[in-house]
């Protein structure tokens, strides 16, 4: 495949959170171009229509999506995308969840006890603040927000609701974490925006598998092997540009600690989720 | 009203010009002053320097014992109120209506809030009609300013002059611009303010015969000084020439620089 | 008739030394100019292929063609037959048969759509407002000719630079940071990112009118304020005007865009159309902003020339 | 001049109505506008949600934002100022491109629009709307149409710039063409000179000056927007900026946004150069 | 050059508006024409008809044995050049340099590219400086017309239409927006090339004196028609009075009306 493909054209979407939004692709490029032994380009990219299209007019071979955005390229290509490969962190975590919060000591501990009162989801635009609670609320738990509730507005941000929650603006708003010790109310409690044990997590969804490295389903089948294989060799072999690109140099500890294969299965629900919303938009 | 106007050894310089030079001059209550002097000569700068629009740069300006040069803020707008000013170019609003521009002589009077909107009392409004319509321009009251003719647009400027109730009305080439006809009609009404309220006029003139039709007193600068101060009858041919300098002269064809049509019995 | 022999038996001999003169003027002249324009063109056309160059214009790369080869292509050539791609896409079926029902299928949300159209539009016309009172009031001290001193120049002009140079996106980003989504946002952001951009516009026309008038109402006693307001403000008035309903529709369409952060408008639908692949709710919101744009675009028009022709009158 | 007696007044009031009071319908219109205007602005404030409450504690977030701005952050490795300056020179040299291609796709489309030049209505009309068309197109859609044709990467982004310039151009071309003077026009035509030649002499060298001072305001403005760089995956630096401001990097988009401003205010200055020498050049003959 | 304009029952009307009626006229090789008459009259409509700027509505315009109403395309701006023309508010393009709005008088006999490309030979731009130097405007030929004043533009465009070796001569009121000395220039000017050239010469006039200082033959127009037709002497007091109307007649004062500094000897 060396021969058809003497640059290999990777579209990577510039992140759904805040952390993976500043990373450095160069060290990869780097590494990816040692490895494969061909020229390899990297186009970051602040919008995913852009490279969802891209990748299906085989303008590129590889992208890296959001979990959202490569349900939005599955469909948009007809299932043509083979996703390979997807972050790791500690504690084995593939993924993030959303959940629902309420403070502590309002004496809303269960989604039963939230109803009647005001509900805030983050943004229209936000996967876990809004798409996948929204989803799961009326999909799994058969609430219907608007009537269950007596408001559901939208808070502008994570942040924004997790601290309306904190003033009283809101009695629950919903936001994500990847675990118990990182997600958006621990890092507001770890920049004192808030204390430690203001807020209670009344209700989580299930993991949203990271965004997964996708590959084009027409390419090679030994190109895309040897491509993830690439990849998942990054942070051993450069441990420098692994910090690099997750973009942890200030000494902390790194969450991420590498890549695993993945499946479509796992972002199936994200794809069926997709599907449902677009039908209640036309309904 | 006998408070005399008086320039005390006023300068100004602009760089290395001195458009107006050490000059001291007395004007009394009432008189018609008609100002002469080649271009350059520093007549409209003198007239500004009275009406305070530049700065003198040495010098005293006097009215009665109000020392002029050295207002400030209310007393400066008050002080541009009483002593009108009547520009070559007409400096009308030309977008606005001519009742507004007539009622601009009013701004001096006015608050902050009143005159950002344009309001104006019926008082006010009364003595700009009465203005407009001693030089026969009510009718024209609610035009815009730009479509009236020059001659038309200088006694507006004349009518907004007269409502600023001034004490010393200064023209500065009140006629250049303007046709024969129109010069006369804009010559006459200066006489006439000051003939029939007494209000002191200093008028530049680029032509010496409407000065020695028009004025009481001819004062001449040349250079940034004054070179002569007199009534008409004292400019003979040779001051004229020195004012001018012989080599400001050209030789006309008098055909052309005569814009009458017919030659009417005056 | 030779004129040249007759002009040249003619002229006077004072008048050879000015045409010589002016020859000798003239080549010097000829070579300066030619210079210039010969630097500037080869600056010119160096940046250009320079940009050209590493906006990959001049790429030669392997393309897959349609039956999945990989071949080498110059980039433009083979993009060229492509440029439809995306617009087929967006076309929705209409048969002649059903052309009620197709067109009543390809409108489906018109009446969220007729909604938020209006709300764009109302974005756009409070932004206009707060963009024409910020930007008018600001303009006066920002004009070199006008303003009353130096400092307030100075502070006026960095003011209104700051404000149109920081994109109404990022504005946008700001004001959704602090005021929540939603319209608000919108309009804060494009009303702001105005403000800075007719600030501008009008100084310019300040600094172009003729002074005469607002020295004939200083002269009248009148204060800086009242210089503007009857010297200045006539004269701007026209053009104050035409700059203000171009920018109504230029906010329209941004208030558009400005719907990506979700702060509102027809933005927000043609985000989630895009996102939802409902390609022919794209070709369906193009039209309804086409028609907009028109219609503001010939509404503009009309009232341009009608408020132009007017005259201020008081009372 | 005295002050006016209440005859006087009376007097003048009656020779002169209008002076005073505007006729009852033009007052009625007039305050029915005012009226219309104040209301549609309530209207938006209320629909909009303006409370003064949520405009209160959204200054209180504004102010934490801007105290950001203090101190400003200073990248310290020479690869935070690599990415930095990279972006502004991409942004750059791509708004130039944009913004030469627009500009040269648009003069020639220009002449159709303008009515003292070309006479024929529906050809006019038709120019006029096809602006029009191009301008209601979403930047987003034309960007993923060139990505499309051209894959991720700055010519799609170029392209993108540069068609919806043409848009832009062409109309403002058109009106700075239909507000020339008629008089050098009819002195060249008043010589024997052809259509083309009044064009040449009487019209071009007027509208230069507006045409070279409307390019260089929307270079300006293209610097700015750096939205569909963002989107083709050609980075820039306003795809960086909305990058720090997403993730709450306020110090660092700050520094940036004056990094920004510097740039522009530097174009500033050299456009104003470039515009009196230019201007100056286009005036003479070869 | 023997070659008569001859106008043969021209009219041009603007819907209701007659501006020319029925006008037949013939001028002679050589004449120096001047056309008066009040605002409105026509005088500008039938310059403007003999260019071509505009197109009779009726009768048909002769020179020698063309029919200059029946031309199109080349032969058309060949009879432009022709006949050059002069405009009062001088219609140059003010933001090309002198020299260039000299030589756009041989636009006419210039191919497409060369034109375009604001190209000209040696030859004609020996040409153009040698007409501006008649004006003795030769040093400004690189300056902007933009920057010079009235007179010297209308200097300008005279010899802009001299370069077009033209056989006639239109102007159009040339020194109504001129001071008097520069109008003096001017019409000396229009002279001399009638004189030395032998071209033929169709000035509009708004002042009778001018016409009487320079003319050969004065044509009057009145509502579109021919009023009056003959030597300076036959326009007695009550022609002109006729001519403009005993409406159209203001009593002038004298003493503004004239211009003058002082009385130099003529
Ligand atoms: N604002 C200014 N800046 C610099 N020089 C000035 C300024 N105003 C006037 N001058 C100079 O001062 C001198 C006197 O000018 P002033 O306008 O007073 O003459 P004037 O007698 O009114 O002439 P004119 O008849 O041409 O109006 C001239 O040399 C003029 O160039
Ligand atoms: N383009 C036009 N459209 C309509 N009416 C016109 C036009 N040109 C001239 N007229 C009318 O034709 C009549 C004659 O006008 P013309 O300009 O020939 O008069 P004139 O003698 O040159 O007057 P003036 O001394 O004011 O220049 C006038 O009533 C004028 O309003
Ligand atoms: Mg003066
Ligand atoms: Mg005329």
């Amino acid at each position: 495949w060396q021969d058809d493909y003497q640059t290999i054209r990777f579209g990577i979407l510039s992140g759904e959170n805040e952390q993976d939004r500043l990373e450095r692709n160069e060290p990869l490029r780097v590494h990816l171009e040692e490895t494969l032994g061909v020229e390899v380009e990297i186009f970051t990219a602040g919008n995913y229509d852009g490279v969802v299209q891209a990748i299906a007019a085989d303008q590129i071979e590889i992208a890296r999506f959001g979990s959202s955005s490569y349900a939005a390229a599955y469909t948009a290509t007809n299932g043509e995308v083979v996703p390979f490969l997807t972050t790791e962190k500690q504690n084995g975590n593939t993924g993030y969840r959303s959940i629902i919060v309420s403070r502590c000591d309002s004496g809303i501990d269960t989604l039963a006890d939230a109803a009647g009162k005001v509900m805030a989801f983050a943004d229209p635009d936000s996967t876990s603040g809004y798409a996948v609670p929204y989803y799961n609320l009326v999909e799994r738990e058969g609430i219907t927000p608007e009537t269950y509730f007596s408001a559901v507005p939208f808070s502008g941000s994570h942040e924004a609701g997790v601290q309306g929650v904190v003033n009283g603006t809101f009695d629950v708003a919903a936001t994500w974490r990847n675990d118990e010790y990182d997600g958006v109310y621990q890092r507001m409690v770890a920049k004192n925006m808030i204390d430690d044990g203001e807020v209670c997590v009344i209700w989580e969804s299930p993991e949203i598998t990271s965004g997964p490295w996708t590959a084009r389903a027409n390419l090679p089948e030994e190109m895309i092997a040897d491509v993830a294989a690439a990849i998942q060799s990054f942070p051993s072999t450069d441990p420098e540009g692994w910090q690099l690109y997750t973009n942890f140099t200030e000494g902390e500890e790194n969450p991420d600690t590498g890549f695993i294969p993945v499946t479509h299965e796992r972002y199936q629900w994200i794809v069926d989720m997709r599907a449902w919303l677009r039908d209640q938009r036309r309904s | 009203m006998v408070d005399v106007l008086r320039l005390d050894n006023v300068s100004r310089h602009f760089g290395e010009t001195k458009a107006v030079d050490r000059v001291s001059l007395d004007v009394q209550p009432g008189q018609f002053v008609g100002v002469i002097g080649r271009s350059g000569a520093g007549k409209s700068t003198m007239l500004r320097l009275i009406n305070r629009l530049i700065e003198p740069t040495d010098g005293r300006i006097l009215f009665g014992e109000t020392e002029v040069s050295a207002l400030r803020g209310r007393a400066l707008r008050a002080w541009r109120r009483d002593c009108a000013m009547i520009f070559q170019q007409f400096n009308l609003v030309e977008r606005l209506d001519v009742l507004t521009n007539v009622l601009i002589g009013r701004l001096a009077e006015r608050g902050f809030l009143s005159s950002m909107a344009m309001h104006f009392t019926d008082a006010e409004r009364t003595m700009a009609i009465e203005a407009l319509d001693r030089f026969d321009l009510a009718p024209q009251a609610l035009q815009r300013a730009g479509t009236l003719s020059g001659g038309q647009q200088q006694r507006v400027a004349i009518a907004k002059a007269l409502v600023q109730q001034p004490r010393i009305m200064l023209a500065d080439e009140p006629i250049a611009s303007l046709d024969p006809a129109n010069a006369t009609l804009v010559m006459d009404g200066l006489r006439d303010i000051n003939r029939d309220e007494g209000i002191t006029v200093l008028v530049n003139l680029h032509t010496l015969d409407t000065a020695r039709a028009y004025c009481d007193r001819i004062v001449a600068m040349r250079g940034g000084r004054i070179f002569f101060d007199g009534v008409a009858a004292q400019l003979t041919d040779d001051v004229v020439r020195d004012i001018y300098g012989l080599e400001g002269l050209r030789e006309f064809n008098e055909a052309v620089t005569s814009t009458q049509a017919v030659h009417v019995p005056g | 008739m030779s004129l040249i022999a007759e002009m040249t038996a003619h002229p006077p001999n004072a008048g050879r030394s000015a045409v010589a003169a002016f020859e000798e003027e003239f080549a010097a002249h000829r070579r300066a100019a030619r210079r210039a324009w010969g630097i500037g063109t080869a600056i010119f056309l160096i940046l250009f292929a320079l940009t050209a160059w590493l906006g990959d214009f001049f790429d030669v790369r392997q393309v897959t063609n349609a039956e999945g080869e990989r071949e080498w292509r110059w980039v433009i050539a083979a993009g060229i037959p492509r440029l439809g791609e995306y617009i087929a896409q967006t076309i929705p079926v209409l048969r002649w048969e059903s052309l009620g029902a197709d067109f009543a299928e390809w409108f489906w949300r018109w009446r969220v759509w007729l909604d938020l159209l209006l709300e764009t539009v109302l974005i756009a016309f409070m932004a206009t407002t707060l963009g024409v009172i910020g930007g008018f009031i600001l303009s006066f001290p920002a004009s070199r000719n006008l303003a009353p001193n130096a400092w307030v120049l100075w502070l006026s002009r960095r003011y209104l630079e700051i404000a149109r140079t920081v994109p109404e996106l990022v504005w946008a980003l700001i004001f959704v940071f602090c005021f929540g989504v939603g319209p608000m946002a919108g309009v804060l952001a494009i009303g702001l990112h105005a403000a800075g951009a007719l600030g501008k516009l009008y100084s310019e026309v300040n600094e172009n009118i003729d002074m005469g008038p607002l020295e004939g109402v200083k002269a009248a006693g009148g204060s800086w304020f009242d210089q503007i307001r009857y010297g200045a403000v006539p004269q701007v008035l026209p053009n104050i005007v035409s700059y203000t309903l171009l920018r109504f529709e230029i906010n329209v369409r941004s208030s558009s865009i400005i719907g990506y952060v979700g702060a509102g408008g027809l933005g927000q639908e043609f985000r989630t159309a895009m996102s939802f692949q409902e390609y022919t709710d794209l070709s369906a919101l193009f039209l309804i902003i086409l028609v907009t744009v028109i219609v503001i675009d010939f509404a503009s028009e009309k009232l341009r020339h009608r408020i132009i022709g007017m005259e201020g009158s008081p009372a | 001049m005295t002050q006016p007696t209440d005859a006087r007044i009376a007097a003048a009031m009656t020779a002169h109505p209008r002076a005073f009071r505007d006729p009852a319908p033009v007052r009625i219109r007039k305050i029915a506008l005012w009226v219309l205007f104040i209301g549609l602005i309530a209207w938006c404030l209320w629909d909009f949600n303006f409370s003064p409450e949520r405009i209160w504690t959204g200054l209180g977030r504004l102010g934490r934002v801007a105290s950001f701005m203090f101190p400003p952050h200073i990248w310290t490795t020479w690869e935070d100022w690599a990415e930095i300056l990279n972006g502004l020179g991409e942004t750059l040299s791509m708004a130039f491109l944009g913004t030469v291609l627009g500009a040269v796709v648009a003069f020639p489309l220009a002449f159709l629009g303008a009515k003292n030049i070309n006479r024929i209505f529906w050809l006019r009309m038709s120019a006029r709307r096809g602006y029009d068309v191009i301008r209601a197109f979403e930047t987003l859609i034309l960007a993923l149409i060139f990505i499309r044709a051209f894959g991720l990467g700055p010519l799609a982004g170029i392209l993108a710039i540069a068609v919806s310039e043409i848009g832009t151009f062409a109309k403002l071309f058109s009106e700075a063409l239909e507000n020339t003077s008629r008089r050098p026009v009819e002195g060249v035509v008043a010589s024997g000179g052809s259509r083309l030649q009044s064009i040449r002499y009487g019209i071009l060298p007027q509208v230069a000056p507006v045409y070279l001072s409307v390019i260089l305001y929307n270079f300006e403005s293209n610097v700015r927007s750096g939205t569909i760089l963002g989107i083709v995956g050609a980075g820039g630096i306003g795809f960086l900026l909305s990058d720090r401001i997403s993730a709450y990097r306020w110090d660092e988009a700050w520094s940036i946004i004056f990094l920004i401003i510097a740039m522009v205010y530097l174009i500033d200055g050299l456009s104003a150069r470039v515009r009196t020498r230019l201007i100056g050049s286009l005036e003479r003959t070869a």
